[in-house]
């Protein structure tokens, strides 16, 4: 874990991030969720790199919520430099902290994964998405949790986890508090 | 019948002799995590998540077949036996394919209320995804192995209360699996009575009713107490 | 493993007789359940394999419920319930063999598995040519690394020899 | 029969035998029959009539001569003489006494019974390997085979066997090593009529053959333990429990009931008492677990191999619920010299704590690999150096592994230790059955401890949680080692998963199944450690790039 950028000034706004891995968005949906809470939470953080907004390079972060499981070799990388950016790293719903539903495919062989998708079930064009030219990446031989591949700080469960129990702990972790995340696991 | 006096939990308790630590405690309000054990049935000692320490030995007991003695002084909480607990709950969940957010059990199970209970907040060990089958061919239930914790409650239920002894396990080790009559689909066993009980006492979404939808399998394990009760003391009443 | 014990008193097992010796041998234990591994032995030793037609027949004789003559003979490494191949290799991979080579020996054995089954890959499915096993240890020690091959022990045999031991009965390359 | 028939037939049989000039003992135990020992012996007997030697000369089976990787051997009785890997007509030589020629040809086959390999052996199990013929009662007879039951069921009272086994201080030879006489009075002192004795013999740890050497070349010996045994507690009827790799035993041992049997021996009136004893022999059918107690009673139950929780321990509620004595091969192939020579004896030899003999299976990297039996208290040093020779090629001991899957590599620098239970315990080994794996410095600790948890893996029976899913969790932790792709948080749940196998597993298995590895980590940590990626995030992204 690199060194996170100390904040300038008190007061300022902390910055946060949201990344999406191996996921089905609905994490961040539930973010979404969070409503007129959203506006309570831009005055304290300034959301940096997420699917919601546009960057380049991913910048540094206090808090990153990471959703999804670690899928293909972009997730990976990804993955691995957020977590050297971050401050504090979140599994950020079920797919993360478990593999849950993207790990399902964990039980076939990635070629017959593929094949299912995108020869058999093809309407339009059958064939693989594997051009090699790095526009597509490859899919690991196992979908896995974040948490095998970096080291993470804290586990927010559910399918998705719902809006209040991402404001408490985003909040507790704005106010320097050790969060209490109401547990249930899977 | 003599009555032991034991301590449990720094409390003094007492039950008598014959009964297991697992029911004096529980008859004293202290609860002991488990997932093999259920009243009614046989024990196993299989699960280990009810092993206890009892004072001047080495080893642990599990409470679900200790005899109570005299003087017994058993601790059912320690860091030690919270952190087996832990670990044995992370490994199950490693060991199948609990995808809770698909599940008919989703928030009736008892492993995931074991993890909750633990506070397992993520599995430290590899998850194993083992390729397991569905059986769908009951014309009632459907058993899913990928979420099956081989408690036995299942095939302890056939045999000891409905009589049929359908269920049983095959093979050992981490190729354990649950089978029917001669191995064949469920749906052609014949000595399946398809009276349910199986379905009734099993802890997770491994066994459930067809045309539950995720989260709505919930399970009614009174009905064991019933019978039992029915039968060891001709209780047919429910008070 | 070398050949599954042997019951001793029965006569030699022809195909008509079979279900004569083994109506005796479940006789003979009086039909008794707790006699249910020896009657699995002596199943697998007349007919070669347990067929589900075969435990059925245990389960009615024995009286014991099905599913639980089915979780004996899945539970012990003896019984097999599918049909033998032609020829039979097990390795021993007891620690002294282990130390002394057997890993090797097991790639050349499964090497010329692979060899023999694309070989027949075109050909109607019948037995396999050539099972390769492993033991747990085979109490010959002395005599690592040893491979039982059809019955007859190989001691100290290098993968040069076992491959010729292999020629010699046509599983070739 | 009754004891003065025992008498006479063994009076009659040593007659017969020194009516012989000369007696050759060709091994037919199973390693020797794999080196061709059967056809040597139908030779020599061939040559012996060819020239018509037949009332001069005796060719008979003997079982393990102790020296297995130099098979087939030939033992001459006249002289003691032990002859390695004999070609046919090199036996013939063996017939012409007297003949300079020949016995010069014979010097080079010739094995040295002066070297430490035979000469710091003492033998009480295998006292009859080498002498009798397994498939013949005479020849146990006229070793004084039954003697002791003989004299138990005609002289002695229950309770003075029983004492005599309290004042030998033998041990159970199995594993952990518990007094034999406090087991028997265990038994002896449950009410009830209906009590079993087990005898187990299926031998399962990989490296031990001790058992099976036994019961193929003395069987004879294991049932009159067994009887002495059933007599002592009051138990009527005995099961022998045999791994079903061993053929030859359960043949041998089947000859040798039905000899017992006819003789009186075994039977409604053994030795013509009013005490009756029968045996029989149940075929195990390949699972390591059983020779866990609990687990080998549900087997011959005919049910699966699986343990179940003690206590109760099955000396109170065993076999189908009655009392039930359980002691493995050895342990009852040590009763009849007991009861023949008295529990003083016994107790004369070994160490304080334990007493007699324990037989060792040497395999391994070193010169010399077969059986030893050795006093307790023998350095393990005398056994690896001078008896075994050391490294076959002049190479370095690095360590030796003893107790199988439930037990763990000793270093080199420790084996000056002497062969007892303690010793080898709080060296975090184990006596075990007497397996002993010499290692050189090639040896990898960390493949090998790899190795016997996948032994443990494949033979976990699956019915408690730690042991079914911890080993595999464990064996995959060790093949990240091995691929030197585990980092510092892979090391700790290594040792965290050990601790949760040792203490909350159901059965000896899983609890002894962590030990291989937490003595690689107690001697050769550096091992471990060599393997360990320091980069941890380096080692997982690697790792999830490859197959799993």
């Amino acid at each position: 874990m690199s060194e996170a950028p100390s904040r300038e000034a008190p007061g300022r706004e902390a910055p946060m991030a949201t990344v999406w891995l191996g996921g089905c968005s609905g994490c961040h949906m539930s973010f979404m969720d969070l409503d007129e809470r959203l506006l309570a939470l831009a005055e304290r953080v300034e959301l940096g790199a997420s699917p919601l907004s546009d960057f380049k390079d991913f910048p540094p972060a206090d808090i990153t919520l990471v959703e999804g499981a670690v899928a293909n070799e972009d997730n990976l990388e990804v993955l691995r430099r957020v977590r050297a950016r971050s401050k504090v790293l979140i599994a950020f719903g079920d797919c993360a902290v478990t593999g849950n539903v993207t790990a399902m495919r964990n039980l076939f062989a990635v070629e017959d994964v593929l094949d299912r998708a995108y020869r058999q079930s093809a309407t339009v064009i059958a064939g693989l998405p594997l051009g090699g030219d790095g526009v597509v990446p490859r899919l690991l031989p196992r979908v896995r949790p974040i948490h095998e591949v970096v080291q993470v700080d804290h586990f927010l469960q559910g399918c998705p986890p719902d809006a209040d129990r991402i404001f408490d702990l985003v909040l507790a972790l704005l106010e320097g508090r050790t969060p209490e995340i109401a547990r249930r696991f899977g | 019948m003599s009555v032991k006096t034991l301590t449990i939990n720094g409390k003094t308790v007492t039950g008598l002799a014959g009964t297991s630590l697992f029911n004096t405690a529980w008859e004293a309000g202290i609860r002991i995590p488990r997932l093999c054990h259920i009243g009614g049935l046989s024990d196993i000692g299989a699960c280990r998540l009810c092993l206890v320490e009892i004072e001047g030995r080495p080893r642990l007991h599990p409470a679900c077949m200790t005899e109570v003695e005299e003087g017994m002084v058993v601790r059912t909480e320690s860091e030690r036996l919270h952190a087996h607990r832990k670990l044995i709950v992370e490994l199950l969940f490693a060991e199948g394919n609990h995808v809770c957010a698909v599940c008919v059990s989703n928030g009736h199970c008892e492993l995931q209320d074991l993890a909750t209970s633990l506070g397992i907040d993520h599995v430290r060990v590899a998850y194993q995804h083992p390729r397991r089958p569905v059986d769908a061919s009951h014309a009632r239930f459907t058993l899913d192995l990928n979420r099956c914790v081989f408690c036995r409650r299942c095939m302890r239920v056939c045999d000891e209360v409905e009589g049929a002894h359908t269920l049983d396990v095959a093979g050992r080790g981490a190729e354990l699996r649950l089978i029917a009559d001669l191995g064949q689909s469920w749906g052609t066993a014949e000595s399946c009575t398809s009276c349910g009980k199986c379905v009734q006492v099993c802890p997770t979404g491994a066994l459930f009713a067809k045309g539950s939808a995720v989260g709505e399998m919930t399970k009614n394990r009174a009905f064991l107490q019933y019978i039992v009760t029915a039968r060891e003391k001709h209780e047919w009443i429910r008070k | 493993m070398t050949q599954p014990p042997p019951s001793g008193r029965a006569p030699p097992a022809t195909k008509d007789n079979r279900q004569k010796l083994f109506e005796r041998a479940m006789s003979r234990q009086a039909y008794a359940g707790h006699a249910l591994i020896e009657v699995l032995h002596t199943a697998q030793e007349l007919f070669g394999h347990l067929t589900p037609e075969l435990l059925r027949e245990v389960a009615l004789k024995l009286k014991l419920p099905p599913s639980r003559v089915l979780g004996v003979a899945t539970f012990y490494n003896f019984f097999s319930l599918q049909p033998k191949a032609e020829h039979t290799a097990v390795v021993c991979l007891g620690t002294a063999c282990y130390v002394a080579g057997a890993p090797q020996l097991v790639q050349a054995l499964e090497r010329r598995r692979c060899a023999c089954a694309a070989a027949d890959a075109d050909k109607e499915a019948g037995p396999a040519r050539l099972s390769v096993q492993s033991a747990r240890c085979i109490g010959s020690c002395g005599l690592a690394p040893a491979v039982v091959l059809d019955g007859r022990i190989l001691p100290r045999v290098s993968a040069a020899q076992l491959e010729r031991e292999l020629d010699k009965i046509g599983i070739t390359a | 029969m009754t004891p003065e028939d025992l008498n006479e037939r063994a009076a009659a049989e040593r007659a017969r035998q020194q009516g012989f000039r000369e007696r050759l003992h060709c091994c037919t135990a199973a390693g020797c029959l794999s080196c061709g020992a059967e056809e040597l012996k139908r030779d020599l007997t061939a040559q012996v009539e060819a020239r018509a030697l037949s009332q001069q000369v005796e060719v008979q089976g003997t079982g393990c001569l102790g020296l297995c990787s130099r098979g087939p051997l030939v033992r001459r009785a006249s002289d003691g003489a032990v002859f390695h890997e004999l070609t046919p007509s090199e036996a013939g030589l063996l017939l012409q006494p007297g003949d300079a020629a020949a016995e010069a040809a014979l010097a080079a086959k010739r094995l040295d019974t002066a070297h430490p390999f035979f000469a710091h052996q003492q033998r009480i199990v295998l006292e009859n390997a080498g002498r009798v013929d397994p498939e013949r009662l005479e020849s146990y007879l006229a070793a004084d085979g039954y003697s002791a039951l003989a004299r138990a069921v005609s002289e002695l009272s229950r309770q003075e066997v029983l004492a005599e086994l309290r004042a030998s201080g033998l041990r159970g030879r199995g594993g952990a090593g518990y007094p034999t006489g406090v087991k028997w009075e265990l038994v002896a002192k449950q009410p009830g009529t209906t009590k079993y004795i087990v005898c187990n013999a299926d031998e399962g740890d990989p490296g031990a053959f001790m058992d099976r050497s036994v019961l193929e070349g003395d069987p004879h010996r294991v049932l009159e333990g067994m009887a002495i045994a059933g007599y002592a507690v009051g138990a009527n009827q005995g099961y022998l429990y045999v791994r079903g790799e061993y053929a030859l035993a359960i043949q041998r041992l089947q000859g040798a009931i039905r000899q017992a049997e006819r003789e009186g021996l075994l039977g409604p009136r053994v030795l013509d008492s009013a005490f009756r004893f029968r045996v029989d022999i149940r075929i195990g059918a390949g699972a390591f677990v059983c020779g866990e107690e609990t687990a080998l009673i549900a087997s011959i139950e005919g049910g699966r191999g699986e343990p179940r929780p003690r206590p109760p321990y099955p000396p109170e509620k065993g076999l189908w619920g009655q009392p039930t004595l359980i002691n493995n091969v050895e342990t009852f192939a040590n009763i009849a010299p007991i009861i023949r020579h008295g529990g003083a004896w016994f107790a004369a030899i070994g160490t304080e704590r334990s007493k007699g003999t324990k037989v060792f299976a040497v395999a391994g990297k070193t010169a010399h690999t077969g059986l030893v039996e050795v006093p307790m208290g023998t350095p393990l040093r005398t056994i690896v150096y001078e008896m075994a020779g050391g490294i076959a090629d002049g190479g370095r001991v690095k360590a030796i592994q003893t107790g199988g899957p439930s037990g763990g590599c000793i270093p080199e620098r420790l084996l000056d230790l002497p062969v007892d239970y303690e010793s080898l315990v709080g060296a975090g080994s184990m006596m075990g059955s007497g397996g002993l794996i010499v290692m050189d410095e090639a040896s990898c600790m960390v493949d090998v401890a790899r190795y016997f948890m996948e032994f443990c893996r494949d033979e976990s029976c699956g019915k408690c949680v730690p042991c079914r899913a911890g080993t595999v969790q464990m064996h995959q932790l060790l093949e990240r080692f091995c691929a030197g792709q585990a980092g510092e948080h892979d090391l700790a749940l290594l040792k965290e998963l050990g601790t949760l196998l040792r203490e909350a597993s159901l059965c000896g298995l899983g609890q002894t199944a962590p030990n291989p590895v937490l003595s690689v980590l107690r001697y050769f940590p550096e091992e471990l450690d060599q393997r360990l990626h320091h980069d941890a995030e380096a080692a997982a992204a690697a790792a999830a790039t490859e197959p799993a």
